[in-house]
């Protein structure tokens, strides 16, 4: 005999602000990164931060990124959450911004043999008119246009 | 053993803060205690993080808020007691300077409310509830739970929807007072009748708010804290309980057990009766709650909550005065906030710096915190002297 | 200008096992109610409990209820969770069953201003097949037949 | 101050339990460990239930809990700190205890994650991670993050995929040994390596499971536990920390820094140094955490963690036996449990009755409970002797 359950749904929609760093939502839509870099202690923060954690500051000024980054780890994610079920596997990827905070992101466009500690990146602006969805990702560095998303090396 | 102060305090606005993420709310509150107290994130030993949580992104939220307030690499933990969350963080707080593990420890409450829509608030809310028995096949709100504990009320002793009327417009008053509340509009009984029924004989202005806010308090052990400030409020008394979480399983439901026994316990600790208490922050999320804390916690007796308030004895100037910031129902209910947030304004009170709202010479003060429908009760008792 | 905001959305369906109490399911597809009642301390359980938190015994009978209450406490929701949107506004009532324990259910069948605190009720199994919904409420205590879930007074 | 001793344990069977609801499940925990320290619910004076939550229907469980197993109306409060909620639950119970408001404090954890599908299981711990800006841009996993960090130890250090996979040969045959195991199965080398990718370098074998389980121990003041029991077991060391939730924000990712913090915390509070302890319970959640933890907790030196295995020394008869109960990987990881599992594991070690697990005269015993990816870490050391 089929044992009794109780089922229960639970739907969460929800909406995060974003209001202290708009600008780095623009410049996603521009094409362009930005970090915030604190006016008192002079520390970089990228996921930009509108205070300090290190001074307490909220004089944040905003700098763009050249986007240059040297690999540090990365993973290939086969068993992915439910609400990426559709995307696995996917690369992500942890590299130091020339700037100097480490930044997660997917790592698009290489095959899995051709990855190496240290390799030189670029973490570029991404964005999906159709979905309205901004991020950003790493591809291989290289000397040619990518404004596409597109590493053609 | 040595005795445990606060030494430092924050309080954020509280209201719809669409302008901010919950970790930049908690950074205001803690940036502003640390302010308060003088010290710097490294003086911290330990951070207890109040957060109900489900209306906002993290499920683990308390990493997050360290991060971004610089407070790592400092041990922290969450807690949790539905709406008596931040004084149970005040209380873990407490245990840890206490227990001589640290000299100084950080409490942390926040909630961001409006990041889902009313019903989702709603529904997130009333699972505090029994989920299995009450909120999957009824549909119960926490309006609901103290409707249905109102409805008791008023049927053994004769409560009027007026009197529950007149807590509001008290604390609508006090609200209107307080820069940091989430509404400043002084209301009329006629007007809090006549609002529309949320869960009768519940009404929109018997209701508290959905909000966001945070609040922070640095504790400190009795020498750091002799250091630290010349106006420690000094933690005298503290007590919790606990109550069925099915309702039915309650002998009455017109009183909070867990109400009952946890101030028993603080006045017991301290010496001190309800007679002694200046000023209290009472958990009014609903009118009828306060009006039976007024019972439970002893300010008067068993069934005349109604007429104390009716007496205007919880003003300045009676004989308690209570939520004299605009408690739950006016400066708002950041769930994981709001018991933090009591405990910052009974040290403004009794350092003597709540400007128009000021209890004249309060020395001793108690902030009431309920969790869901009396599922957890925290009481704690503050001094000017130790 | 619009503030940004990212979107997110958690779904969670789950499944809640109800193995140690199954006969009380049982029970209301057939239209009984069934309570527990502790072999040791004596002590009623409804909802029913496969443990007894008072004296900690496992050894649990089942007692089919009566169903006779008495209404002690109500409320009218107005303002309904997600999840009730489409039922609001119900009477949710608390009454004690002649059996001993106090019961959380919906009141139907009833007009407001018709209510009491110590009116006698009923509390009755309901059960929506289409839905396979089994669940219980009170409704007002009568003589005649109350299988279909209407009180005919 | 007076010292503080589990009197108490008890520990459920780990796996899938679809046989209970959260509630039951707990309550077989807490009834084994009154039963053995042979106390009553009256004699408890406060609870601390450890829950993550969302996996099962309440959204705050400690009230369900402590009601179905008539702990009403003892004080009582939920903790979370991720995967080490459980630790963090045996930390605030020593608080309250140390602190003199009371001389009895229960620890629970329970966790009841196959109430869902394995996606929403992964969905709901990936997002312990930071939600903001790890999970919702990238979907994050745990199993990915540790990935990560495995990767970048094996970059730096030489680790290999055959040294991740003797972590799970040796803690499968001990979970093959422990009845309340959740996997009772020994797997080779070879198994392990050839087994499925779930976040590259991560096989299966390197991952512990999704799990439904409950514990609970029993702390008491030095007065208590003597009257209680002869064989007390004492908590001799505690420390705490947190790092980053951002895993870009940590200078170097093949260490958990809260782990180094956490235990100088507790070695130094106890005296005790690494090579004295004789049995250790460390955060497998993956097999290269089990390495890195034998380097953060100084048991070997930095990047040899993979050396340490290789020889064997963490079996029992080695240098320093470590999870000799199977581990989270083959024990079973549910996480609210899990660092009071691993409390009752040391206790029964200590106390002799640890069966053909025991690790003989052990006399030290340490547990190291990890939160999310290193983002909270509580190291804990028990004695014999006091
Ligand atoms: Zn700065
Ligand atoms: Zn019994």
């Amino acid at each position: 005999m089929e044992q009794p359950t109780i089922k229960n749904t639970l739907n969460i929609d929800m909406e995060i602000p974003q209001t202290r760093i708009a600008k780095f939502w623009e410049g996603l839509k521009q094409g362009k990164l930005f970090a915030t870099k604190c006016t008192k202690c002079g520390e970089t923060y990228f996921p930009p931060t509108a205070d300090c954690p290190r001074c307490y500051s909220s004089n944040m000024n905003w700098i763009e990124l050249t986007g240059d980054a040297e690999l540090i780890t990365w993973t290939i994610v086969h068993v992915s959450p439910k609400s990426f079920s559709q995307h696995s596997p996917y690369i992500i990827a942890i590299a130091k911004l020339k700037e100097g905070p480490n930044v997660m992101a997917w790592f698009t466009g290489i095959k899995p043999e051709d990855i190496k500690a240290g390799m030189k990146l670029k973490l570029v602006p991404k964005y999906i008119p159709e979905k309205e969805k901004l991020s950003y990702e790493f591809i291989q560095s290289c000397n040619i246009n990518f404004r596409d998303g597109v590493c053609r090396l | 053993m040595g005795k445990v102060a606060v030494v430092g305090i924050g309080h954020t606005k509280f209201g719809k803060r669409s302008d901010v993420t919950i970790r930049e709310l908690a950074f205001e509150a803690i940036k502003e205690a640390l302010e308060d107290s003088g010290l710097t994130p490294s003086d911290v030993g330990f951070a207890v993080v109040a957060n109900y949580g489900g209306f906002s992104e993290d499920m683990c939220p308390a990493p997050y808020i360290l991060e971004y307030a610089g407070l790592n690499p400092k041990g922290a933990m969450r807690v949790e007691a539905a709406c008596a969350s931040g004084s149970a963080a005040v209380h873990a707080a407490y245990w840890s300077v206490r227990s001589g593990l640290t000299d100084i420890a950080l409490a942390i409450g926040v909630e961001k409310m409006f990041q889902v829509d009313t019903p989702t608030a709603v529904e997130l809310l009333g699972r505090a509830g029994d989920v299995l028995w009450e909120f999957i096949p009824f549909g119960t709100t926490f309006p609901g739970y103290y409707a249905l504990i109102a409805t008791d009320h008023m049927n053994k002793y004769g409560t009027t929807e007026e009197q529950l009327a007149m807590v509001a417009v008290k604390n609508h008053k006090y609200g209107a007072m307080n820069p940091l509340a989430q509404l400043h509009r002084e209301i009329t009984v006629e007007e809090a009748i006549n609002s529309r029924v949320i869960a009768w004989p519940l009404k929109l202005y018997d209701c508290c708010l959905i909000s966001d806010g945070a609040a922070a308090v640095m504790l400190a052990s009795e020498d750091k804290a002799k250091k630290i400030t010349d106006t420690p409020v000094w933690i005298r008394g503290l007590g919790s309980a606990t109550d069925t979480g099915y309702l039915g399983r309650r002998k009455d439901i017109s009183t909070l057990q867990a109400t009952v026994l946890a101030s028993k316990q603080a006045y017991k600790m301290t010496g001190i009766e309800p007679k002694d208490v200046d000023v209290a922050e009472v958990h009014d999320c609903f009118t009828i709650a306060e009006i039976i804390a007024y019972e439970d916690l002893g300010f008067c007796k068993k069934g005349e909550g109604g007429k104390l308030i009716e007496e205007g004895q919880t003003y300045i100037g009676g004989k308690i005065p209570v939520n004299v910031d605009g408690g739950l129902k006016s400066k708002g209910h950041p769930i994981g906030a709001s018991g933090v947030a009591m405990t910052a304004e009974i040290v403004k009170q009794l350092r003597g710096e709540a400007g128009k709202r000021q209890v004249p010479k309060a020395e001793v003060g108690l902030v009431h915190n309920v969790g869901a429908a009396g599922q957890f009760c925290y009481v704690t008792i503050y001094g000017r002297e130790g």
